[in-house]
């Protein structure tokens, strides 16, 4: 697959020495097809969204509403006007709490995520908990390693408003069951947001098919420009939101002490619309489309079931979330006893091997695993086997150089 | 239409109208009023007039001229039929109702100026509504 | 001054047909400056911000720092901490609202906005106003048409927590005494908020001299990309803000009900940056430092001069706003008398004269003036006469087109 | 620095220390406890001996060694002032304070690396808080 691609991604040339690029959990580089949507954008002529009268201005309102559709039609949303453009999976989660949440919260009720969240779907329901007086609880992990759902007693009851939870984990790999999860909040009324940062790129997302309530999602983990991301909310949902961010674009009339909106989607975009970032977005869609998701997902499963397997034969070796091949998503977590993950990583880096280590904004997780952090890979379209060879050989590198025994 | 926007039709006189509605778009500062008056007739209910005052800009004004042109004399059912499948026009785009005029079809043009549709529309959706009091207001683009 | 800078602008080239981009105070075209410190963010190899340990994630950690450092000296700020990046002034002034006015306000208290203000200097206090029982004032316009300071009785009085104006209008082109509100202001200990989004490509800012509490704009209108922005804290407010979108990259550690935070400026940029937003930013920074902001405001204030003088000869134009020469920032709005202004810009559109008409988000100053809206005439670095004989040319057409008599 | 990283001096035997100071890193699970002991000498007070105890990377470990081992034996005015300056270098970069020794300025590589800058600060500001408990202490990016 990187012989397919050598072609689109210029870093793989532009890149100065050799590099290894194993951190794309945290953000994946760029194709020229994304690239030059975006640069055109910039080229062409620019032009306010939704404000002007004349051609070009006009031209940009449809570009941007184009690609709003096309992010629809990626994720199987009904209507565009469930496509809010945010700048980022954060500020989508933060825009349902409190758009959404605020509002619908009562002293008492319970929101649940899961002990694998990342911060920007823990921190944001931490804060409008404590706000409302409802209660944040947690789906804790089960002897295998993944959230359990069973044994999280009332996740269905009667007090639960919302789970918030992540289709992919970003430390473990783990693929959550949101489909079920869904199902069975469905049947009780009770609203579920899936946070799909990192389920994007690699994986099919269907929210007609999931038929969850929110769900949020970046660019830039998915091939696209960064400073844009997205919520869909499903129109019963969407009905419920009160505007979050107000100012230009939002508003229908002003009066002297309260005032109208516009309908959504603009209803919760205040601010000129960041069309160049909308396009080069669709246009990420477009690059995905045209490889398939599903080819994708396979290539960087088969990428993390490699690495794990030779990593494994390192000794000292401990990797976190699940054993078995096939299970995760492209990205594994692993320690080397007696090293910390820092170090572990800083010594990769100059070998030219790029690796996340630390808590990966999962202190919740890292705390339950009794760890203070871990190096993660996390692989894309672009890694091959012979990345992995330099990952194991960077790690072999890393305990020579540092245990003293 | 620019026509329609200089000379507007059935402007004013709305003191006969049986039923009077309002239409407003905050965002351009139009208002339109729109008023009909129904007689019945052998064939059903007929619109035996159509006329609208208020200020607005040439494409408020012109489609309220050519809408209250085209449904003057038309059954209420084929009235509300007509301003049905206009604003849904106007909206989503497709095939052109079938069988409307050239006056209408020119109308389509403002599809091109999505910041216009709202502006076009407001007459239409004040007739509908004055048409059909128990129809939903569909929502518009801001 | 349009020759000197013409090569930078591919649209002036790329444009299908004549363009006449008067549109500025919408948003700016971009020069190749930017877009190029832009694009080879995304050619070089894109990498996380403050999170990585390999050398290319510590060059995008510095690359984002020093485009900070370069904002913070853009704008004279004495500590680059004081620079957050936000996507936009409006979401700049919201971030100063939720952030700090929702803590600061006492029912009784009073927020003083001017007449003039943009819905997006404006929505944010009335909604903060409302939910903390604040009273939301207005500085009114006097006769000379603009915001009479002096007979706002009681804005330097005691209930007064914060005044929020903006540094030039962007409909009349007004230039606001900031400098004098914040001195006096200051003297009585009451925060000061500039809206500068229509200033920062054409005046020059200096919150060192202003002295002002905060100040917002966005990159797009001063030639850089869409969705971006930052505002300016000064340190002292810094410290009495508190996190607004919480996530990833802003928390330190995780509590099970309370968490606690990093310093500013990370504290108030949940989420992963926009890295390339930011080293376009300051991009254009450098591009308006080397052609210089006084030359610049220079040049849009001869050419606002000079429509106004040669619109003026049309008949039945009215012009708002400041009618002395040299008295206004390079914006224009007029009307032309029976026909509504989005006719005009749409006329003038299809001659290729790309002109904004409506309220321009300042409801609250149309109500004032008493009519639905303005066209609005907007100049900018690749602006000349010729350009503004294609403006009159155009006015005169539309008069043809649309007036009966 | 490799080495005191892998062969870290002065770490444990903090039972004999009058004043311990804790330093804390959430965001690498770092935690040291860096602890002194007085001397009243001729001289002035003078630091009889400085050692630390706790987990972390291998910059965080190093530079606890390194310091630990440059402040033994000097007067507590020195050692305020030299764990002043070597945190105000870290931060704001410039030149070296005059006079460091060559293990000193090996931490200074840590600046390439902005995200490790916390973990060589640690055992500094520990010690700084100990040494001078009335200080401010500085605030640390993220
Ligand atoms: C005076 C003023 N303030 C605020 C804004 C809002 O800027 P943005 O839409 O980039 O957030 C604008 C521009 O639309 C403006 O002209
Ligand atoms: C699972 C998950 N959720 C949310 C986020 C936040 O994404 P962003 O920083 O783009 O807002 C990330 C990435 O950091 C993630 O991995």
């Amino acid at each position: 697959m990187r012989r397919q691609v050598q072609e689109d991604f210029p870093f793989l040339r532009e890149a100065a020495g050799p590099l290894r690029y194993l951190d794309n959990a945290a953000t994946t580089q760029k194709p020229l097809q994304v690239i030059e949507a975006f640069s055109r954008c910039y080229r062409a002529a620019c032009a306010p969204v939704h404000r002007g009268l004349y051609p070009l201005a006009a031209r940009a309102t449809a570009d941007y509403e184009a690609a709003r559709r096309r992010l629809a039609q990626f994720i199987g949303a009904p209507r565009a006007e469930e496509v809010i453009f945010t700048r980022s999976a954060t500020d989508s989660i933060n825009l349902v709490a409190c758009a959404w949440a605020r509002r619908q919260l009562r002293p008492g009720d319970r929101v649940w995520v899961t002990r694998l969240e990342h911060h920007s779907n823990f921190l944001p329901w931490q804060k409008i908990c404590r706000e409302r007086g409802a209660e944040l609880r947690i789906i804790e992990l089960g002897r295998d390693g993944r959230p359990d759902f069973d044994a999280a007693s009332e996740l269905y009851g009667a007090r639960t408003r919302l789970i918030a939870i992540s289709q992919v984990s970003n430390v473990l790999g783990i693929v959550n069951p949101v489909q079920q999860v869904a199902g069975r909040a469905r049947a009780r009324g009770i609203a579920v947001l899936v946070d799909a940062a990192q389920a994007a790129a690699h994986e099919r997302i269907d929210v007609g098919a999931l038929d969850c309530d929110f769900l949020a999602f970046s660019a830039h983990k998915m091939y696209g420009p960064s400073g844009i991301g997205l919520l869909y909310a499903a129109a019963p949902r969407l009905a419920e939101m009160e505007p979050f961010i107000v100012g230009g674009g939002m508003v229908d009339e002003v009066g002297e002490s309260e005032s109208t909106w516009v309908p959504a989607p603009a209803r919760f975009e205040a601010g000129s619309p960041d069309a160049a970032g909308a396009v080069g977005f669709a246009a990420a869609a477009d690059y995905l489309d045209a490889i398939g998701v599903g080819a994708l997902g396979a290539h960087v499963r088969a990428l993390a079931d490699r690495a794990m397997r030779c990593l494994s034969e390192i000794s000292e070796v401990e990797i976190y979330g699940p054993s078995q091949e096939g299970q995760r998503a492209g990205i594994v977590s692993f320690n080397v006893k007696g090293l910390h993950p820092h170090d572990v990583a800083q010594v990769a880096g100059e070998e030219g091997v790029a690796l996340r280590a630390g808590h990966h904004c999962c202190q919740p997780l890292m705390k339950h695993l009794g760890i203070s952090g871990t190096v993660r890979a996390s692989f894309a379209v672009y890694n091959d086997e012979s990345d992995i060879e330099a990952l194991c050989a960077a790690v072999r590198r890393a305990r020579r150089l540092l245990l003293s025994e | 239409m620019l026509d329609h926007a200089r000379h507007p039709r059935n402007r004013g006189g709305l003191e006969l109208a049986e039923i009077v509605r309002r239409g407003r778009n905050p965002q351009c500062g139009d208002e339109i009023e729109v008023g009909i008056a129904v007689a019945r007739q052998a064939r059903g209910e007929v619109l035996a007039s159509a006329r609208f005052r208020g200020r607005g800009c040439a494409v408020c004004i012109a489609s309220a001229s050519i809408a209250t042109d085209a449904l003057c004399a038309m059954t209420r059912a084929d009235a509300v039929r007509l301003t049905r499948e206009m604003t849904r026009w106007f909206g989503a785009g497709g095939a052109a109702p079938s069988g409307i005029s050239p006056a209408l079809q020119a109308l389509a043009l403002v599809r091109d100026y999505p910041a216009r549709l709202r502006c076009a529309l407001l007459a239409w959706q004040a007739l509908s509504e004055a048409l059909d009091p128990d129809a939903v207001k569909p929502s518009t683009p801001g």
